[in-house]
């Protein structure tokens, strides 16, 4: 017993402080609280994986009956195996800096308390995603960092534009979520359990020809659900949105962890997901589909969140294609590393916008880099890690990503080199239009207090070193042994190669001559226009669903079906009763001679009657 | 005389001591009482906190009427005894809610209230049919005229129309009982389920079908199950607040109740035959109360039609025949009893601070009432089945169950969580966020002590129900195992198998598969 | 003999009958009554009711239709108007009454398939002295009852058409 | 013939001593207006009272000593005593709610307290008819008094047209009665109901059953006109709406319950050998009572009417007892009359007092905000009209209970169903009241609802009593009926 | 030509058919008159038809019984006459005509 539950327990108990008493505490008293119980909980989970140091096999900790419900039956259960003490680190390690930085960000909004709240809540539904040890206490956390996600989303209440986008986060998830519960169903139904271990265990007795049918079904449900989390074709229109959040959220929870947890649940079924090829070659094409898309878009963004925005769909792609080829590892450690570079790129950005009074349009930044070169010299970092400069974090996972890609499919490959040098371009257009140049806005930049930029300065030595300091393929080889052997030299050139190309095109663009991006935009015309306006998905989606939902929702179930249809028949069938009720009360003529009419027409058919039925003694007789 | 007795006769002696006591003290009184009934009920909980056991407690078996046989049979087992709590702790909250709200006809308003308590605690215990019919027609009575007197504008129009709907269902259900009668020769429910199983007593298919849609039908009028529900809404936004919290809570319960106490047990191979038919209605009604309710411009009705949707699930856990999808039901019944009964107290807050009920007439409440809103927002999230709090318990298990009867059900049934959370998100988002009207600045203040004293055991209980299940699952599942194998006597109709992993013939589970994979 | 009585007087009855029904003034039609009235006495006296015959003329003759044609002349009423209203009721009902008389002759002709022969003198218990015994013996009860639906019958009477109380 | 005569003994009298102090009780009623003058018309009703009870008392000590009187004439057995205590409890109720009516009408007089009287006497001897010539001159006296008390306001232009109805009807309906009995004398030589009943069964006998079955249609005609039953039922509405409001009370519940109980006897003794050639006119008329009378009631405004149309309903619900033909039915009608009469009363009662002079107030709309004016007699009005609707616990509902239950019993399964749902739409039309009462505010043109006079409140209060004793605790009222139900044949 | 054999009696039958020819005129007076008094008369005379069936099977039986139940009979038309002829008697009063069809205030 190592008390693992007292690391998703230590933000739960911040909540509730900071939920309860928080605004009669001074906001130097909710930052501790916030901060103390995440660094606690970091601190704690060091502490267990220390102590259960080599982790070969899972270590489970049950503490009580869930739901139990016939051969149903779901502990609170966690557990931690190699898989999970990443991303423990990372969800803790990575939280608590960003949990210092925001202290500093968020000094001068209201509602701090709630702001802390909130994030420790994320904490401990995240925690608890990660730790769970079956399908539903998973599903909890996972359905819990949504709604943390849309409340933070929507923390500037007040704007219309935010409380609709958390909506839309809230509500895109739950689809996801619906693809993910029905597979928790079938899981259920196929194996008997929704224990991990017990799943994967049988999962892996399970020969392939036998069960094909229903694992292709239940790791394209588990996409439906990942895709939605982590933002993946088609559901990732609720991220760009979720921009509406502070910056710090958007750091923590839509980069570094939160949308990443589809790719840990995928990684976390591959006992599944190896028996289901189709599932598994669909997860690869989406998630190159998503990169692809979300490049492109990034392209043309100007909202600096935006670019970033599309940044992590595109990213996020990028590992799921990993996953779909089979690289586990490999995605798992483009998730780290990630973790470090788009942390570290959107605390940048909200440091920046921080200085500039929450201005985010770049057109109207530039030549910040003397004015704030502190943030400048820490996104310079993330700006290499993401472009994949060799030996900087991202590059140590880009390459192994496309290794294995290469391995699986070379057009898949080509097409991933293409966006790495797309994603290069796209980021460092960001850069040059924010830093390089001359200052196109109006405010006075400052620079930011050093609560902010010290979180940012360790999260730049983990974007450079990150890759180098964390093997991830070699941690997690006991849970998916790398299945192709050794580097290929050709491979990461190219890749190295794509990246750079990407800079020294931007860098044309950008900076050596800044009318050459108006005049290829003007001469694409139509196709710029379809990218800049992220392809019409939201109009699209706008057009066919959420109208035809609503309007035929009001006028066709509602109007017609309930008020028209329904009751109609109802109260139609009162007044029918009622229209009987004056047929029959015309017989009241008040006359006496009709109703002695009535006497003689009743008494002649009731003589007819009795004497024409056949009684037991015979007939007319 | 039994504890059950006492809690059963306190709220009927309540009833009469606040009528004949004067007006001044009705209100005193009415939550004097019905606190003590609720602390009193609350010793009902001792048998069932130990092993899960189907056994029934507080039994009393005595003779009301000699010819034809008449019994004041009551017990209480795992299916009944927290649909009783639930309406025991409610009568009190109810009271606390009116208590600035009711200013006419204070006395008779308070004696209904304790009146319907007494209906509803009746219609929960009840092991004779007679005596069950007795206490299903009694809650009629105080619900029509907490409706009628203390509702709003077309409350007649609402009450009248709640009445007849369900009197004409409860006639259907009166023919089937006396039909049971002539069959079995007794009222006496446990002596019929025994006539049953030891086949003593046998309904050819053409008796069962009539009797048992003649029960459904009147229990489906009181859920409501899509078609019979459009009565529901306009009962609900007429209500005052107390009574569209106890017409939700408590007495939409009795009629899924009733499906699974008498139903299933009685009609066991009419329940499989009409199932595929009645889980089309109760999907259709889950999708159809959703998105009715996305497009309701009043807030009481936006939560009367997600009403029809969230007990669309309990029909459909109740007619997959699993054990997964029964608990689920059972529980959902609770679930839907505290948050739809929060929500229904929030609305009631909001009203009677700015007299209206349309959400247009809101926006920005989170401005000027921060607590209020949170609270609104814990009961959304409940209600729209988010983990850790009560639904989502519910409403996984009944889509378990359904995904084991067929994964189309559940998938299906699963776009109405969708749904839900389109309709009370949005609802949220218009009333609660963006900058506060004038209206709202006016008169809306922040939730006082009286009001938190109400709605804070919902809360509690959400969470709670949320979390720790197992305390109050124990005995509905205990009870639910047994229904599900009386309601299998004569069946030839078996659950289908789960979907086949592949196109060979399934085997069902894990270790079958591996058997299977062994063997080869 | 019998037979020419029965159809002569039957005859006669009919056709009174039929006279009280077809004409518009009420004396017309009590004086046609006790035509019917008179005749059925003498079918009384053919079929041995030698009591009833007489209780026939005196009371129902004499007595009831004297105060029918009493209270025609107090309120002195006239002819009926032509029919306002109800040919569909005469519509409806002609063959209602064609149909109800054409059933219950065909159920008494099936009823009664050997009917004996009504002879005069055949059947001698309707004496008064018979009926009188009945009456005070078996039908006592009855008779004494009556005597209560006569007070009755006068304290409506009286109730309904005396003078105005002050 | 004379030589079999013996004189009726002592107890032969004790069996129809109700029937005795009622006609001795009438009688010297009149007698003692004459004599007490105008100035002590205010002790007629408690006379009238005393002597009701007395009879009351009577009818038990008869019903103590049960068998046949008078040769056979009347047979007073626990059937019999049912319902002679039940016309002589309406009547005690009636003659309750009577009083402050006349006076208000300026109609105080012994007449009418002797009227009622001998209508009770004559259903009294329905009760225990066991003769058919007891059974039409019990129903006479029953009729005459109650044609007489129709139209008892004579200068009331209602009254009389109510009067006139029924009793141009009524006579009308009897000739029928009349003629039916007529051919069956001829067919059984007979009158007595147990001898009818011996020839009919009696493998010797030889008769057509069509002759028979065309008495039984007949005589069907004259009971079903005075129970009010389809297609017979034209008379009732408008003869309940045209009588003064207690009147009215009376004849929707004594007279009917003596008919009801005297159509029972006749057809479960003397007609019993030919169930199913009647049974199936009875489903229909019973059928065709309880939607006309539902469903015309619908579209009343005027209470009376409303109620009498109830009234019509109510005597379809007794029907289906009677086509259930077992002695589950006859106990089942014999407690539903009990309860209707309990429940009826009490609803005329309030109905007596709010309509005002001249009946002024007749319209449901005028009860508009009655709770307000008058709490506890509105809750009173409303505990009857749950009654009248059949909601449990009240007396109402056990009696469309034992009703519907011997229906099932007999198999009368659709009869049940349509029944049922009948009684659901008729609570629509009692909801109406109740919704005028306690929904709506009060206007000036209505409330003639003055203090409540102490007859009216204590026929209430035993009408309240007695609905709550048979919805309760239906048990010995019950026991007595099932008990009573064997008739002897 | 040989003679036509007159009957020197007829069968029961003939005086019950009578009967019924004589109900079914009273039942008719009933349905078509106009006046009140008329529609009186007629059910007086359907209650001699009525008698006239009573006496027939007195006779048929050879009992007294059927005399005894006409006798009741013509003492309960006496009673009706009576009150009839009272209420009759208010009507006219209070409206002034005999007519059948005018009296139907209370009705639907």
């Amino acid at each position: 017993m190592h008390h693992l539950w007292l690391i998703p327990f230590f933000p739960l108990a911040g909540f509730l402080v900071n939920g309860i008493f928080g605004r009669r505490f001074s906001k130097g008293l909710v930052s501790m609280v916030a901060v103390g119980s995440v660094a606690l909980s970091f601190a704690w989970a060091l502490k267990c994986l220390l102590a259960l140091a080599p982790l070969e096999t899972p270590h489970v900790e049950r503490y009580f009956m869930w739901i139990q419900s016939g051969s149903l039956a779901i502990p609170y259960e966690l557990s931690v195996d190699r898989l999970t003490a990443i991303m423990l680190m990372v969800v803790t390690g990575i939280g608590s800096l960003i949990h210092i930085y925001a202290t500093g960000y968020m000094h001068d909004e209201d509602g701090f308390y709630r702001f802390f709240a909130y994030l420790n809540l994320f904490m401990f539904f995240m925690l608890t995603l990660v730790l769970a040890n079956n399908y539903l206490l998973l599903f909890v956390g996972w359905e819990g960092v949504g709604l943390c996600s849309y409340l933070l989303i929507g923390y500037y209440f007040l704007k219309h534009s935010a409380s609709t986008a958390g909506n839309k986060a809230f509500i895109v998830n739950r689809i996801g979520d619906f693809g993910f519960s029905l597979a928790m169903f079938l899981i259920f139904i196929t194996f008997g359990s929704l224990d991990f271990q017990k799943v994967f265990e049988a999962a892996k007795a399970v020969p392939v020809e036998v069960s094909a049918g229903m694992m292709t079904a239940i790791c394209l449900l588990l996409l439906v659900g990942a895709a939605g989390k982590s933002a993946q074709i088609p559901l990732y229109v609720w991220l760009p949105d979720a921009m509406e959040g502070p910056t710090p959220v958007s750091a923590l929870i839509h980069a570094a962890t939160m949308v990443t947890a589809g790719v840990y649940m995928v990684a976390r079924s591959a006992a599944i997901f190896t028996k289901a090829p189709i599932a598994m070659e669909t997860v690869a094409w989406v998630g190159l589909a998503t990169a692809v898309m979300a490049a492109t878009i990034g392209m043309t963004q100007f909202d600096i969140k935006k670019v970033y925005a599309y940044s992590t769909v595109s990213q996020l792609g990028y590992m799921f294609l990993a996953l779909g080829v089979g690289a586990f590892s490999a995605g798992i450690w483009h998730v780290v590393t990630h973790a470090f570079f788009k942390a570290l790129l959107f605390l940048g950005a909200g440091s920046v916008i921080h200085a500039l009074h929450h201005e985010q349009d770049m057109r109207n930044m530039g030549g910040l880099r003397t004015k704030i070169p502190i943030t400048f010299a820490v996104l310079a970092c993330a700006w290499i890690a993401i472009s994949g400069v060799p030996f900087t974090s991202g590059w140590y996972s880009k390459e192994a990503i496309l290794g294995a890609v290469h391995h699986h499919s070379p057009l898949m490959y080509w097409i991933g080199v293409a966006t790495a040098a797309v994603t290069a371009f796209y980021v460092s257009r960001s850069m040059f239009m924010t830093f390089f140049g001359e200052y196109r806005g109006h405010a006075h930049p400052h620079e930011s207090p050093p609560v902010m930029w010290v979180p940012l300065a360790v999260l730049a030595v983990l974007s450079l070193a990150g890759g180098f300091l964390f093997n991830v393929p070699h941690i997690l080889e006991p849970l998916f042994p790398v299945e192709h052997g050794g580097h290929d030299i050709m491979l990461e050139i190219i890749g190295s190669a794509a990246g750079l190309v990407g800079i020294g095109l931007a860098y044309v663009m950008y900076v050596a001559s800044p009318g050459l991006p108006d005049s290829i935009s003007s001469s694409l015309g139509g196709v710029y226009r379809l990218v800049y306006n992220k392809y019409y998905v939201d109009e699209a989606y706008d057009a066919t669903v959420v109208r035809p939902l609503v309007s035929g929702s009001r006028t066709g179930l509602w109007q017609f079906g309930d008020v028209w249809l329904i009751d109609g028949v109802v109260n139609g069938m009162g007044g029918f009763a009622r229209w009987i009720g004056g047929g029959v009360r015309t017989l009241q003529s008040g006359s006496i001679r009709s109703y002695a009419a009535w006497v003689v027409a009743g008494a002649v058919i009731f003589i007819i009657a009795a004497g024409a039925i056949a009684g037991s003694n015979g007939g007319l007789r | 005389m039994t504890l059950l007795d006492i809690v059963l006769f306190l709220p009927l002696v309540a009833f009469i001591v606040i009528l004949a006591l004067p007006k001044t003290l009705s209100r005193t009184l009415a939550l004097a009482t019905s606190m003590g009934i609720f602390i009193v009920s609350l010793g009902l909980l001792a048998p069932f906190l130990g092993k899960p056991t189907s056994a029934v407690s507080f039994e009393t078996n005595l003779i009301w009427i000699q010819s034809p046989a008449i019994r004041y049979h009551i017990s209480l087992d795992g299916l009944g005894l927290w649909l009783l709590l639930l309406s025991t702790m409610l009568t009190p909250l109810c009271v606390l809610i009116s208590w600035n709200y009711i200013t006419d006809r204070v006395k008779e308003y308070y004696a209904f209230l304790l009146l319907l308590e007494f209906g509803v605690i009746g219609v929960f215990v009840s092991m004779d049919l007679f005596l069950f019919y007795v206490f299903w027609e009694v809650t009629l009575v105080p619900m029509y005229f907490l409706i009628g007197i203390w509702g709003h504008d077309r409350r007649i129009y609402a009450t009248v129309k709640f009445f007849l709907y369900t009197m004409a269902g409860s006639v259907l259900m009166l023919a089937a009982i006396l039909y049971l009668y002539s069959r079995a020769g007794t009222f006496d429910y446990p002596m019929i389920l025994q006539l049953l199983s030891s086949g003593r007593l046998q309904l050819t298919a053409a008796e069962q079908l009539p009797l048992f849609l003649a029960f459904f039908i009147a229990f489906a009028i009181k859920v409501p199950l899509f078609p019979l529900h459009t009565w529901l809404p306009d009962a609900h936004v007429e209500a005052p607040t107390a009574g569209s919290v106890m017409l939700a809570s408590v007495m939409l319960k009795m009629g899924t109740y009733g499906i699974v106490r008498f139903c299933l047990p009685m009609f066991g191979n009419a329940a499989h035959q009409c199932a595929p038919v009645i889980i089309a209605l109760a999907i259709i009604g889950i999708i159809y109360g959703a998105l009715v309710a996305l497009v309701q411009p009043n807030m009481k009705k936006l939560v009367a039609y997600s009403s029809v949707s969230h007990l669309g699930f309990v029909v459909l856990g109740i007619f997959t025949f699993t054990q997964q999808g029964m608990d689920g039901a059972v529980y959902q019944m609770l679930n839907h009893g505290i948050s739809t009964g929060a929500l229904f107290m929030l609305v009631g807050f909001l009203y009677e601070r700015n007299h209206s009920l349309e959400i247009k007439s809101y926006g920005g409440v989170a401005n000027v009432a921060p607590v209020l809103s949170v609270i609104f927002m814990v009961t959304t999230l409940a209600s729209i089945g988010l983990p850790v709090l009560n639904n989502f318990v519910g409403e996984f298990l009944v889509l378990q169950g359904a995904a084991i009867v067929s994964w189309k059900y559940a998938a299906l049934a699963g776009l109405g969580v969708i749904f839900s959370a389109c309709y009370m998100l949005w609802l949220y988002q218009r009333a609660f966020f963006g900058e506060a009207g004038e209206g709202v600045r006016h008169h809306i203040t922040d939730i006082n002590k009286r009001e938190l004293l109400a709605i804070a055991p919902l809360v509690i209980l959400m969470v709670w129900m949320g979390t720790g299940t197992s305390l109050f699952l124990k005995p509905i599942t205990a009870v639910n195992a047994q229904i599900l194998e009386q309601s299998k006597i004569n069946v030839e109709y078996q659950v289908k198998a789960p979907p086949a992993p592949s196109a060979e013939p399934a085997p069902a589970t894990t270790a079958a598969v591996v058997e299977v994979a062994r063997a080869r | 003999m019998d037979a020419i009585l029965f159809f002569l007087f039957a005859a006669i009855a009919v056709v009174s009958a039929i006279n009280v029904v077809v004409q518009r003034h009420p004396i017309s039609s009590a004086l046609s009554l006790v035509g019917v009235m008179g005749s059925l006495a003498v079918l009384y006296l053919l079929l041995g009711a030698e009591f009833i015959a007489a209780a026939q003329m005196i009371v129902y003759a004499g007595a009831i239709m004297v105060l029918f044609v009493f209270v025609i002349m107090l309120l002195n009423a006239g002819a009926e108007k032509s029919p306002r209203k109800g040919w569909i009721l005469t519509a409806v009902a002609m063959p209602l009454l064609v149909l109800f008389l054409g059933m219950v002759s065909y159920i008494i002709q099936r009823g009664f398939p050997n009917a004996p022969l009504v002879v005069f003198g055949q059947f001698t218990g309707g004496s008064p002295k018979d009926v009188g015994m009945a009456l005070f013996t078996r039908y006592l009860l009855p008779f004494e009852i009556t005597s209560v639906l006569i007070l009755i019958a006068i304290i409506g009477a009286v109730v309904l058409a005396r003078k105005e109380m002050e | 013939m004379l030589v079999n005569f013996t004189p009726p003994s002592a107890s032969e009298y004790i069996r129809v001593l109700p029937e005795i102090l009622l006609t001795v009780g009438g009688t010297i009623l009149m007698i003692a207006e004459g004599l007490a003058g105008e100035r002590h018309r205010r002790g007629l009703a408690p006379m009238a009272l005393a002597f009701l009870l007395l009879a009351l008392g009577g009818a038990v000590v008869a019903g103590m000593d049960p068998g046949p009187a008078f040769n056979n004439m009347l047979t007073v057995d626990g059937y019999a005593t049912f319902f002679r205590l039940l016309v002589l409890i309406v009547g005690i109720l009636s003659v309750l709610i009577s009083g402050s009516y006349l006076t208000r009408e300026n109609a105080d007089s012994a007449d009418y307290y002797a009227l009622i009287l001998f209508s009770l006497c004559g259903q009294s001897i329905l009760a225990s008819a066991n003769e058919l010539i007891m059974v039409f001159i019990g129903l006479e006296i029953s009729s005459i008094a109650t044609y007489v008390l129709a139209g008892f306001l004579r200068n009331d232009k209602r009254n009389n047209e109510a009067a006139i109805k029924y009793f141009l009807l009524g006579s009308f309906a009897t000739a029928f009665l009349l003629y039916g009995v007529g051919w069956i004398y001829g067919v059984t030589g007979t009158t007595n109901l147990q001898e009818i009943h011996r020839f009919l069964t009696s493998s010797e006998s030889v008769y057509s059953p069509l002759l028979v079955s065309a008495c039984a249609a007949m005589m069907f005609v004259g009971f079903a006109f005075k129970v009010s039953a389809a297609p017979f039922q034209g008379w009732a509405p408008d003869v309940y709406q045209g009588a003064p409001a207690p009147v009215s009370a009376f004849m929707t519940a004594a007279p009917k319950a003596a008919a009801f109980a005297v159509f029972l006897r006749v057809y479960s003794i003397a007609f019993s050998g030919l169930t199913e050639r009647w049974q199936p006119i009875l489903w229909v008329s019973a059928m065709a009572t309880m939607v006309i009378g539902n469903f015309a009631a619908l579209r009343q405004d005027n209470i009376k009417r409303m109620l009498a149309y109830s009234s019509v309903a109510h005597a379809g619900y007794v029907m289906v007892a009677v086509v259930a033909h077992s002695e589950a039915g006859v106990a089942a009608a014999m407690f539903y009359l009990a309860s209707y009469a309990f429940m009826n009363l009490g609803a005329f009662a309030i109905v007596t007092h709010y309509v005002g002079k001249g009946e002024r107030y007749v319209g449901i709309d005028d009860m508009a905000g009655y709770a307000r004016q008058q709490p506890l007699i509105a809750a009173l009005f409303t505990w009857f009209l749950l009654s009248l609707i059949g909601v449990p616990l009240t007396g109402g509902f056990f009696g469309k209970f034992y009703v519907f239950k011997s229906a099932i019993d007999s198999n009368l399964i659709w009869l049940t169903v349509l029944g049922l749902l009948n009684s659901a739409v008729a609570a629509y039309y009692y909801l109406r009241i109740i919704v005028v009462m306690y929904f709506h505010e009060p206007t000036n043109e209505t409330g003639a609802a003055g203090p409540v006079p102490a007859g009216v409140r204590l026929a209430l209060i035993g009408s309240a009593i007695g609905v709550f004793v048979l919805g309760v605790m239906p048990s010995a009222v019950l026991e007595f009926a099932n008990r009573s139900a064997m008739l002897s044949r | 030509m040989p003679p036509i054999p007159l009957p020197t009696a007829v069968p029961l039958t003939y005086y019950l058919i009578l009967s019924a020819i004589l109900f079914a005129l009273g039942v008719a007076g009933f349905l078509f008159r106009k006046s009140l008094i008329t529609v009186f008369m007629s059910i007086e005379l359907m209650l001699n038809a009525v008698n006239l069936t009573f006496v027939t099977f007195s006779y048929q039986h050879k009992q007294v019984d059927g005399h005894l139940f006409t006798f009741f009979v013509m003492v309960v038309a006496a009673a009706e006459a009576a009150v009839g002829l009272a209420i009759i008697l208010t009507v006219f009063k209070n409206r002034g005509t005999l007519a059948v069809d005018e009296i139907d205030s209370l009705k639907l």
